[in-house]
């Protein structure tokens, strides 16, 4: 791979395009009125090019990809022409959309989490993917979906196999949908923000798949995503989307060095930026103790207690039950963690090592096999264990916000989105109705959403406009203790540094603290004052955030930090360099 | 409602959630006219004694003379005449207009009544059951059980003669049916609830520390409303049919108060030589259930607001 | 006239028998029994057609039932006024296995079936043989003493008083000779040892039961059964009108079939706008008394003016209608039912067939009863309730309120039967079970008869009463009992415990093959023993 | 070994289950108005007679003790009378039926045959049809094919078994002479004939339940079909059919699941009006006669037969919960 990024678009310009898109324009019907999703949109993909779609969350990008396979609801209206290969797909034949689907392209879903069938094991989902466009036998896909299975990044091809999708981690699961999207070998991929619940090393597996998929069989890839690191990593063209208007389109390494449109460069301006890294001669392999910061640098910490952090965790065992008792999944394994009262504590580490399995157990909301958890002071375990709603936890949550991971799933469908921030209000306040609404337009707005939203239902949103509403819904309270599980995963970054900053100020305010799980080292650097890396269930290192994310001491820190990508095509590649010859 | 709230600007008067649902459903024509025709049988019914003052019968009175010596009615279509508007009973003569009418009264308090009932202890017991788990889970379960294999027939034969005749009927015969007939209902919404109860956004809902109140009520029970719309609706003729089976036991409203199911039931015989006799009450019965199933799919279309967007 | 043109076939008729063919019978019930001990039988229905008793009856159209020989010589002897009385079997008879019959046999066939084991039968012989009241059968090894069998031909019975009707008694099922030997009172009832010109050849409970010829059955000892199809079987389990419809349609197999069970009223006017099923509807001329009974051990019904006035009040028009009209029955006045010698025919309580409101609301008036409220005990069947309905329409003209009480067909026997009695007014029918006026007015009258099993549902206690029972049923002479139960009849009417209403008439449909297929008067069943198939 | 826990604790909780029933059963008995042996008495009956025959029939001890000699019955067997006329009845005994002079294990085990034939059959014939419609009118929901088949259904519910048992053997049976109209005839005699027979209850009991499911199914589906696993589905390039049939469908299956084992199990203990109107001899015509007679050992046999099935048919439903959908399973 050591094809530079301005050469493919060049070499591939005389090729005739295999996706174009020519004035693409869809609306929405809410409620009687129509929404302009997306405003005359042209754009063209070739062979073995990969094209980038950026923009801010809501821009249109998924209901772009959408549309090229047929696949918007009912409610939406599509004009304008997309062709594959020439063949029209706006309005096509069922038989060509479902030859073209799954077959001629590959599609990833943005939220992988409801995706997937609940009630199929993955091995299943995948096979039937592989069996629907070849005649395989039944064995040979089996074969296949273990191949296609660690060709993703999954240690144990087996138990994901077998597992059903509530069984596995988030990353694990958009694994999972990209071993399904690239299991017919399609001469289009589209990758509607493909690692987003990963963590960067995964990620960067996964970029080197899709990379080594458009040289082996000159694939397509459509990109959405809105880490720039990846677009920097892989797309040769980058179109911009705002507001379901094209801004701009330029190769990759001139829309970095030069970007024309004011909304790209705000864009670009927006990426965190990682700190210098500076790699240990010889890294330990010994894990840091945990021990509880001396001195938290948070700017509240005068008004903590020292003594009475606010989660105290302790040799904490999570074991999930497997089919059979000796399936046992062992997620977390003996971990003690110790946030102090207005501290934020990032937990970073690789994707399926039990981050989110942590957060839940905070909550109480997995059964917990061995150690403690207290929060506040209050012993989460035996409160979960008397009754997972007993009176004790219920007032315990009432200070709590939690962010899940996948914001789609953890929104009532039935509920307008205003009902669903207004919850904990009238769960735990006894604000009046109009002062709630009031409340809930408050909270729209400090997540950037307009107020106009309140009365849509989840379904009728974008991936980032419902992670945001999962946002506001965690702050609503002000609590005292804020779990956020990826939460800015489906950010574009011009929205997500808004909202980190509204984190920020948040915190200020109320000094709460947070366990912030991200696989984004540049926004943990940005937020975290310290950092626990999690391996295989295991802590590795813990330590203030400016330590560990310069200084790495564990192997796999520093794996992590050197995989992360960076907002530029050129330094990205010589990253990618070094970081394959630190794997060697 | 606080002071500085009245000065606040003018909100809408309801949350506009429900202005939505609303909407849709009456956006939803067959929805419409199923509440339309549902409105109507409960007017008829309201209305029963003015009906018939207007047609100069009652539903009780024999008419002998309109009959032929065997008992059949004389005449087009099981008797149909001026006086008689759909024609008159076999064998007694009575005015089968005056019956559907006043048959409208007993059968739609009853049906109505009873899946009401059972409907609501059907879906309070199954959703707890499915929510909590547990010993209750089991305990409920094994009433369910026993209520399912329990002879009802011979309960029911037993209670008949039990109960004094100055209880109200119609209030035993909800009851009874009540008993009888929430276990269907609340085991297919624990078996959902079985499943609901683990979705990412009920977890979520006990996250932000609401609770089992809470979350039975606007996290699980929107999400189950598509099943029990639909299963109430259709439970409606069968509880309408069971009552005349009933009152055959001596439970339900004795002869000769008039009932749809006990008219359809009297006329399934006289299917060949009268077939208007099962036609009249069979209609009315039809019609209601096909109304209330209308109105209930419209209602359930309403509910759920991704219906629309179904892709194809 | 008794004849309504709706019935043309009325009775039946006959010719002469042709040998051969497959007889069904259609059948409601679900089970056979032909346990002598255990059945109800009528002599003339499928009982008859296995087993033989000492006397049985000779029905034919249009006349009276009379009692003949059966297995005996004659219809039995006596001696002394009613209380002793011999019968002598006839010469060569022979059981289905070939062993010769003997009056031990039939000892030991009425033996047990004093035997708790096998209750359930007719059981008029039991308080009248002597000793009767205390044996509890033969199966714990005592034997009765009143019956004697001084040798194989020769049987005497001896009875706890005079009884004039025991030549009728011989002929109830119980009569019937069981072998000792063959003896299996768990499994008798499917498989008895044969008499009669049939023997049970195979037995499915609730599915059928298959009837092949008796070889040993001697056409010249019996006067009575014609043997005329090869093989009877009864279809059981048939839903009523499902059997009407499967008769009005006659195809295949059905054409050589009849139907046991009525035919519903809604089937009957079906049947009578068809002419080709109108001509294989045969309809008794009366059968059954079918009246209103009214307890006069309740409150205001203990005043005679009050049944009196629900004499005048009940619309006994409506009731036919509800019961099909003429062809479902006639209008009743007495409680001797027509085709019973010695019937006097008398109204004490004449009015129109709707009945006479007015002079009821007098007669309440008079009684102080202006408002009366009435629960009538109702069978919860369709056409039971359509009659109660139209009881209670024609009270509610002079001010009677009558709620009426649906219970099951079980429920409405205990109650009327039982000790409680809890009821104001029921409707009931009763056929006696041998034609005498004795079996019309002692079940349903006598004060013996109230509670305990007796069918007294009116709670009727007259002393007056009583006494001209007892005399009555003491009388060997046929006309001053019948004149005597004429009297009794008159006497009870006068104090109105219940109101008579129809003499009902039962119809049955049968397919196009099966002739001598008819109904007699009594009893108002179709006589199984004479039906024979037309052979193609 | 999870499995084997969970199915010994059922069968306990099943054991307890059916000692409830049959205790509310002869506590029930025990207030009926009628008196079993006063239908045994015999006419005329006398109140000695009456005696008798309750002594006989052990209707003269109390409920419990009668309770407690079946339940003995069941443990140790049975001798029924006395002398010659005694009746033994062997181990597991669930009592002995007088009327019909055969031990009640007898008498259900012959009625079994006639009753599973109806039952599975129809259920089969229910499950396509119901299902089937309620998919392809939830598919095109809305359309003609919608609405008729949810009027059809309408009907379906509506109707009263009885007319539609009647109607089918007037039109089938007789104006179109298609199938015979009553009887059965083992499958073992003639299968042929066997299958003749059942077809017309089978449609019969078909056209009315299947109406349930078919409005059940429907209104699931519309659900399902909503959610973005389908999406998904079609993404892959399945088959619309696929899409639904498999993705769709197993979504959708745990209401239908749940009633389908309410209705066959309820349905395994005899269809009393089906088996009344085509005269089948099966344990709903068995039933309705046990009740008819007050044969209180044959009410209390079969109720616990016909209660032991749809026990069974719950159970098994639960535990096809966990295969029909893996969240359901703990
Ligand atoms: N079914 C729908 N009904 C109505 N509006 C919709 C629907 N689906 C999407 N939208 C709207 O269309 C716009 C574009 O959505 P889209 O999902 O394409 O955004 P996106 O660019 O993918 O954003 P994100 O990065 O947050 O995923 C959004 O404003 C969204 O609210
Ligand atoms: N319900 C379950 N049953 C069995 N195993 C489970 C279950 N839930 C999670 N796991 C397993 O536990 C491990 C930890 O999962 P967890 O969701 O905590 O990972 P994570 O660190 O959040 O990963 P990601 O970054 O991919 O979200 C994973 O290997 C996952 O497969
Ligand atoms: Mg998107
Ligand atoms: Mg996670």
């Amino acid at each position: 791979m050591t094809v530079s990024h301005s050469e493919p678009s060049l070499a591939t310009a005389t090729r005739s395009p295999l996706l174009a898109v020519t004035g693409l324009a869809v609306a929405f019907e809410v409620d009687g009125e129509t929404h302009q999703a997306v405003h005359e949109v042209t754009f063209e993909l070739r062979r073995g090019q990969v094209l980038a779609l950026v923009g801010e969350s809501g821009s249109g990008k998924s209901v772009t990809a959408m549309a090229a396979l047929g696949l918007l609801p009912a409610t939406a209206r599509v004009s304008g022409s997309i062709t594959l290969a020439g063949e029209e797909l706006v309005g096509a034949e069922p038989r060509l959309l479902r030859e073209v689907r799954g077959g001629r392209i590959g599609t990833i879903f943005q939220e992988p989490t409801t995706a997937l069938n609940p009630v199929f094991t993955i091995g299943d989902q995948v096979a039937e993917a592989i069996r629907t466009h070849r005649e395989v036998s039944r064995r040979a896909a089996a074969a296949r979906v273990r191949e296609l299975l660690s060709a993703v990044g999954l240690n144990d091809p087996e138990r994901v196999a077998r597992a059903h999708p509530h069984e596995l981690s988030g990353g694990q699961l958009q694994r999972a949908m990209i071993a399904m999207a690239i299991s017919s070998d399609p001469l289009l991929l589209i990758a509607d923000e493909p690692t987003t619940a990963l963590d960067v090393t995964v990620q960067a597996g996964i970029l080197d798949l899709l990379r080594d998929l458009r040289a082996r069989l000159d694939m397509a890839v459509l990109l959405i995503t809105h880490d720039m690191g990846v677009v920097a990593d892989l797309a040769d063209d980058v179109v911009v989307l705002r507001e379901g208007c094209l801004v701009e389109k330029a190769p990759v390494a001139q829309l970095f060095a030069d970007p024309r449109h004011e909304y790209t460069r705000a864009l670009l301006h927006a990426v965190p930026q990682l700190p210098e890294l500076r790699l240990p001669g010889a890294a330990s392999a010994e894990p840091r103790q945990p021990e509880p910061p001396a001195r938290p640098p948070s700017p509240h910490a005068e008004t903590a207690t020292i003594d009475e952090p606010a989660v105290r965790v302790r040799d904490l065992v999570v074991e999930y039950p497997g089919r059979r008792r000796d399936r046992r999944v062992r997620a977390v394994d003996g971990v003690s963690l110790d946030i102090a009262q207005g501290e934020v504590v990032a937990l970073v580490g690789e994707s399926g090592s039990g981050k989110s399995t942590i957060g839940r157990a905070l909550a109480g909301l997995v059964p917990v096999t061995a150690g403690t958890v207290q929060v506040v002071g209050v012993d989460v375990t035996r409160a979960a264990a008397r009754a997972l709603h007993g009176r004790e936890l219920r007032r315990l949550r009432a200070r709590m916000g939690i962010v899940f991971q996948d914001p789609a799933s953890s929104l009532n469908p039935r509920r307008t989105i205003g009902a669903s921030i207004a919850e904990p209000l009238s769960l735990h306040t006894d604000l009046a109705a109009d002062a709630q609404r009031e409340r809930v337009d408050e909270l729209l707005e400090a997540v950037e959403l307009p107020r106009r939203m309140r009365d849509r239902y989840p379904y009728e949103m974008s991936g980032g406009q419902r992670q945001r509403v999962a946002i506001a819904r965690a702050i609503a309270l002000d609590p005292a203790l804020l779990i956020a599980d990826e939460p800015t995963s489906a950010l574009d970054v011009s929205v997500q540094a808004r909202i980190l900053e509204l984190f920020r100020s948040v915190q200020q305010r109320f000094g709460f603290a947070c366990l912030f799980i991200s696989h984004d080292l540049a926004v943990v650097d940005q937020l975290a004052d310290r950092v626990a890396v999690l391996h295989n269930g295991r802590m590795v290192e813990q330590g203030p955030a400016a330590t560990v994310l310069r200084a790495p001491e564990h192997p796999y820190t520093s794996r992590l930090l050197a995989s992360a990508p960076v907002a530029d095509p050129a330094r990205q590649a010589q990253r990618r360099a070094a970081r394959q010859r630190l794997a060697a | 409602m606080s002071t500085d709230t009245q000065l606040a600007p003018p909100a809408p008067a309801r949350p506009k959630k429900s202005r939505n649902s609303w909407r849709r459903l009456l956006a939803d024509r067959w929805a419409v006219a199923g509440a339309v025709v549902v409105a109507f049988f409960l007017l008829v019914a309201v209305a029963a004694p003015l009906l018939c003052a207007i047609a100069g019968q009652d539903p009780y009175t024999y008419d002998l003379d309109a009959l032929t010596e065997a008992g059949a009615p004389i005449g087009f279509g099981g008797g149909i005449s001026a006086e008689h508007w759909f024609g008159v009973e076999p064998m007694t003569g009575r005015d089968l207009f005056a019956i559907v009418v006043h048959g409208a009264r007993t059968s739609l308090l009853v049906g109505v009544g009873a899946t009401a009932v059972s409907v609501f202890l059907g879906v309070l017991i199954g959703l707890t059951a499915g929510f909590y788990g547990g010993w209750y889970d089991r305990a409920v379960s094994r009433v369910i059980d026993v209520l399912l294999g329990f002879p009802w027939l011979i309960f029911v034969i037993a209670l008949g003669a039990i109960v004094p005749t100055s209880l109200p009927k119609p209030l035993l015969l909800v009851g009874v049916l009540a008993i009888f007939g929430w276990t269907s209902i609340a085991r297919i919404v624990r078996s959902q609830t079985l499943v609901l109860k683990r979705r990412t956004f009920v977890v979520a809902s006990a996250a932000v520390g609401a609770g089992p109140w809470h979350l039975l009520t606007r996290q699980l029970l929107p999400n189950l409303s598509a099943t029990i719309i639909v299963y109430a609706t259709i439970q409606i003729p069968s509880m309408i049919g069971a009552e005349a089976a009933l009152s055959f036991l001596g439970v339900g409203v004795p002869p000769p108060t008039p009932a749809w199911g006990r008219s359809i039931g009297d006329a399934v015989s006289w299917v060949q030589t009268d077939p208007m006799f099962l036609v009249f009450p069979g209609a009315a019965l039809f019609l209601v259930t096909l109304a209330f199933n209308l109105f209930g799919d419209g209602l359930r279309d309403a509910f759920d607001p991704r219906t629309r967007g179904l892709n194809r | 006239n008794a004849n309504p043109d709706g019935a043309t076939d009325s009775g039946g008729s006959t010719t002469a028998t042709q040998k051969g063919g497959t007889l069904t019978i259609l059948s409601a019930a679900s089970d056979i029994v032909f346990d002598p001990a255990k059945s109800q039988n009528l002599a003339i229905t499928t009982l008859g057609l296995v087993l033989r008793r000492l006397t049985t009856w000779d029905v034919q159209p249009g006349k009276p039932a009379q009692v003949v020989p059966d297995l005996a010589t004659d219809t039995g002897k006596t001696s002394d006024g009613g209380k002793t009385w011999t019968f002598t079997l006839k010469d060569g008879l022979k059981y289905a296995d070939g062993n010769p019959i003997t009056t031990a046999d039939i000892k030991y066939g009425i033996e047990r079936s004093f035997a708790p084991e096998l209750s359930g039968g007719l059981g008029y012989h039991k308080s009248l043989l002597v000793g009767g009241a205390e044996y509890k059968g033969p199966y714990s090894g005592s034997e009765l003493a009143s019956i004697e069998t001084p040798d194989p031909r020769t049987i005497v019975f001896h009875l706890e008083t005079a009884y004039g009707d025991w030549p009728w008694i011989a002929s109830m099922p119980a009569f019937a000779p069981v072998p000792k030997a063959k003896d299996d009172p768990r499994k008798y009832a499917q498989n008895p040892v044969a008499s009669g010109p049939y023997q049970v050849a195979s037995y499915q409970q609730g599915v059928a039961v298959k009837l092949s010829r008796n070889p040993n059955w001697d056409a010249t000892t019996d006067s009575v059964r014609s043997g005329g199809p090869d093989e009877v079987v009864f279809q059981l389990g048939q839903d009523e009108t499902v059997q009407a419809q499967r008769l009005i349609a006659d195809s295949g197999d059905d054409q050589s079939a009849f139907g046991a069970g009525f035919v519903p009223p809604a089937q009957l006017v079906q049947v009578q706008q068809n002419p080709a099923a109108k001509q294989r509807l045969v309809t008794s001329d009366a059968g059954a008394l079918a009246y209103l009974a009214i307890n006069t051990r309740r409150g205001p019904l203990k005043d005679v003016k009050v049944r009196q006035a629900i004499q005048y009040a009940v619309d006994k028009r409506a009731y036919q209608v509800a019961s099909g009209g003429a062809i479902g029955g006639e209008l009743a006045t007495t409680l001797i039912t027509p085709g019973i010698a010695g019937r006097a025919d008398y109204n004490l309580y004449p009015a129109e067939p709707s009945g006479d409101v007015a002079k009821a609301k007098q007669l309440l008036a008079e009684a102080g009863q202006a408002n009366l409220s009435l629960t009538l005990l109702s069978e919860n069947d369709q056409q039971s309730l359509a009659k109660s309905q139209a009881i209670q329409q024609g009270l509610q003209r002079a001010g009677i309120t009558v709620t009426i009480k649906p219970v099951d067909e079980t429920a409405w026997t205990a109650e009327i039967s039982g000790d409680r009695g809890d009821y104001d007014l029921t409707l009931a029918s009763w056929q006696p079970d041998f034609p005498s006026a004795n079996g019309n007015i002692q079940p349903l009258f006598a004060s013996s008869q109230i509670g305990g099993g007796g069918y007294n549902s009116a709670r009727y206690s007259q002393p007056e009463v009583d006494k001209l029972i007892d005399q009555a049923t003491a009388e060997t002479d046929p006309a001053k009992a019948q004149a005597l139960w004429a009297q009794a009849d008159k006497r009870i009417m006068q104090d109105a415990p219940v109101v008579p209403l129809v003499y009902t008439r039962n119809s049955f449909l049968h397919g196009s093959l099966v002739q001598n297929f008819f109904v007699p008067s009594f009893p108002a069943y179709p006589n199984y023993l004479k039906v024979s198939l037309k052979q193609r | 070994m999870r499995l084997a826990r969970l199915i010994s604790g059922r069968l306990l909780s099943m054991l307890i289950t059916l000692l409830v029933i049959s205790l509310l059963t002869y506590a029930v008995f025990y207030l009926l108005p009628s008196d079993p042996a006063q239908l045994s008495c015999g006419r005329p009956c006398t109140p000695e007679r009456l005696a008798d025959a309750r002594a006989f029939m052990g209707f003269d001890r109390s409920w419990l003790q009668q309770y407690l000699g079946f339940l003995g019955g069941i443990v140790a067997g049975r001798t029924f009378g006395s002398g010659a006329a005694a009746v033994h009845c062997a181990a597991p005994c669930f009592g002995y039926s007088f009327r019909l002079n055969e031990s009640v294990t007898q008498l259900i085990v012959d009625r079994i045959p006639v009753t599973f034939s109806i039952a599975i059959g129809a259920a089969v014939l229910w499950l396509i049809i119901g299902v089937g419609a309620g998919v392809l009118s939830a598919v095109r929901r809305g359309g003609a094919i919608d609405r008729t088949a949810m009027t059809l259904s309408t009907v379906g519910v509506s109707a009263p078994s009885y007319l539609v048992g009647l109607l089918g053997i007037l039109l089938f049976g007789f104006t179109l002479d298609m199938v015979p109209v009553t009887g059965y005839v083992p499958l073992t005699e003639n299968p042929v004939q066997w299958l003749w027979h059942l077809v017309l209850p089978w449609v019969v009991l078909a056209v009315l339940s299947a109406a349930v499911y078919a409005r059940l199914t429907r209104g699931q589906m519309l659900e399902v079909l909503s959610e973005d696993y389908i999406r998904t589905a079609r993404a892959k390039g399945l088959r619309e059919w696929r899409v639904i049939g498999r993705h769709g469908l197993r979504n959708v299956l745990i209401p239908v699941v749940t009633v389908f084992g309410l209705d066959l199990g309820t349905l395994l203990g005899g269809a009393v009006i089906t088996e009344r109107v085509f005269s089948m001899p099966g344990l709903g015509s068995l039933l309705l006669d046990a009740v008819g007679n007050i044969d209180l050992p044959l009410i209390v046999g079969i109720t616990l037969f016909s209660a032991f099935l749809i026990i069974l048919a719950n159970f098994l439903v639960d535990l096809v919960y966990g295969v029909l959908d893996p969240r359901a399973a703990r």
